[in-house]
């Protein structure tokens, strides 16, 4: 079993990249792989504490808490890009870490395969 | 002890999205990278401009003087400074017609050693070929 | 009509506008837009000048991506935020952003 | 002097749209006019409390305390956007309001210009 | 009493943005914007499909079974449902090959009686001529 | 190198796509990729399934934009996220998005 890291730029709602990479961790988890989930820019809204759900828009903070209680992801914000969107730690979503960048790349040094998905 | 090689390939104009910038703050985040690794453990990355992507490299980027924001210019020069392979694609410039003289190519001003090179495509295909990990901005 | 097009982007939009007609049309070159008024590609400038209409790039975001009036083609007048302004409410009656 | 209505979709960082947005109703208002500014999806981000400022972004929060000082701007957040990005009343910045998508339209009845910036 | 017409110009394909659905939901709150306007004033939307916007109006978007999120196909059935004028650009179905039958044209199943038209550009072009402002999404 | 590719969008990309190459290159076409698998412009099949490569399209974004696989060009199979996963650990060393 491998381990993927995944780092995605992209914005919360509007684009559906962020639902995708998501998806994509769930597909890996359930086979048995580990995965490490950065999120920096406009993604760092996705560890926002509170999102409330409608059916008109992606609401992923169920899906995050099941992969979070797998032991086999872990997620990560750009604590910089955070609270230069006025998020602070106490709005976090649980099970969210916030690190510099430089954790991205200490995760890529381990993966089995680094996806980068860039932007909106 | 081991090194992981790392490109960022950007080919996005700069500005209107956050893309190159973001290529270039986590290239430079490699610098940090041994609180989380091994003693003697590292990660190298190598930054490539390939497509529109050269704009990025141009010079008098006033971005701070008109929007308050750092320039790409200025983490051009912040990479250059930290010794950061950087390529830039010759058949590019080539292609908008932009010299050498009209680029980033040095971080001389702020005391950088580490020039960018001017390379044809052939020579970031083989860095995308020997690197371990592969992402495009 | 007389219309206003912000033009934003480089690579796309210009499907849109080639199929926009009005007896007056202006075209505001801004953001990433500036590339339209500034590069030649392989020698060639950007097709959109060649239509009908007059051209305006944004002094500003021309400046932050290193660029200057002097390598604006001939077509295109620099203009700034309160130029713009004049445009909008003195010269167009209606304006899109693209 | 007119009345300028401006709808903004675009996200905070990484598009400098807002920005442009934000200079457009600072220029306009300088000149006399008066703006209506409305924000919507991932754009509602510019209502955002507690925004730090870093040089790396744009921050925007205090020209938009000048322009509210004037009198003659007007700004409003979708509240449903706001809401699923998980941004509380008590999370909206000074001056700012939050209404539904209706607002807008109305604001457009008697605006004499209106510009849409339709995304990133 | 006055009416101003605003123009909702789609030209995005669906869910990589959102800009159709917003241009649909912003189209749709002219149902209530009375509660901020004088007795009798109304805004009027007209919502147009052009380019790769026509994409928007194929049937059978599985959004809320893959993605959990309401599919612009409901959004355009509840413009219809309330009556907007929809305008779906001819030329440009001709160009990708796409059929009458394969398009949301109505909204019967939920008691919509208003119809989507084909027309061509040049009726669009009309219409972005007689509204008071347009919108480009 | 054996590389896995990513593909995002329907109008902007192709030109960096085209000059790849690799010694084994998959193209899995997600989000408003798709397009390229399911639409003719006037009448023409996208020109990026030209190129030398093996050919996927997610199942999940193909449905969610009103189509399914029988509208699905002959050289390019539909994937699930699943399969995406095995491709991306047994087929592709490494994987970009564009």
């Amino acid at each position: 079993m491998g381990k993927l890291t995944i780092g995605c730029f992209s914005s919360l709602v509007g684009s559906l990249s962020l639902d995708f990479a998501v998806k994509l961790s769930e597909a890996a988890v359930k086979k048995g792989h580990s995965v490490d989930f950065w999120v920096s820019s406009n993604a760092t809204m996705l560890s926002k504490k509170g999102q409330r759900a409608f059916k008109d828009y992606s609401a992923l903070a169920k899906t995050l808490q099941e992969l979070f209680a797998t032991g086999k992801f872990q997620a990560t914000a750009c604590e910089a890009c955070a609270e230069a969107r006025g998020y602070g730690k106490e709005d976090t979503m649980e099970g969210w870490k916030r690190h510099s960048m430089d954790w991205y790349l200490a995760s890529t040094f381990s993966a089995d395969r680094v996806l980068l998905i860039g932007g909106d | 002890m081991a090194t992981r090689r790392l490109a960022f390939v950007i080919r996005s104009l700069p500005y209107k999205t956050e893309a190159s910038r973001l290529a270039l703050t986590h290239a430079i985040a490699s610098q940090t990278v041994e609180i989380y690794l091994e003693d003697g453990d590292l990660v190298e990355p190598v930054v490539c401009f390939i497509g529109d992507g050269v704009m990025n490299c141009l010079k008098n980027q006033q971005a701070m003087k008109n929007y308050g924001l750092t320039s790409i210019e200025q983490h051009m020069k912040n990479s250059l400074l930290l010794d950061l392979k950087v390529l830039i694609c010759k058949e590019d410039l080539d292609k908008f017609g932009i010299k050498e003289d009209a680029l980033i190519m040095d971080a001389e001003d702020i005391g950088g050693e580490t020039k960018a090179q001017i390379v044809p495509y052939s020579e970031i295909q083989k860095e995308m070929e020997a690197v371990d990990h592969l992402q495009f901005f | 009509m007389k219309l206003g097009v912000f033009m934003s982007d480089f690579k796309t939009g210009s499907d849109v506008l080639n199929r926009l007609s009005a007896e007056k049309l202006g075209i505001i070159l801004v953001g990433n837009g500036i590339y339209h008024a500034t590069v030649k590609d392989t020698g060639k400038a950007s097709s959109i000048l060649d239509k009908s209409a007059n051209f305006y790039v944004l002094a500003e975001d021309l400046e932050s991506r290193g660029f200057n009036s002097s390598n604006v083609d001939s077509r295109v007048k620099v203009v700034t935020y309160g130029d713009v302004v004049d445009l909008m409410f003195n010269d167009y009656e209606k304006v899109i952003w693209i």
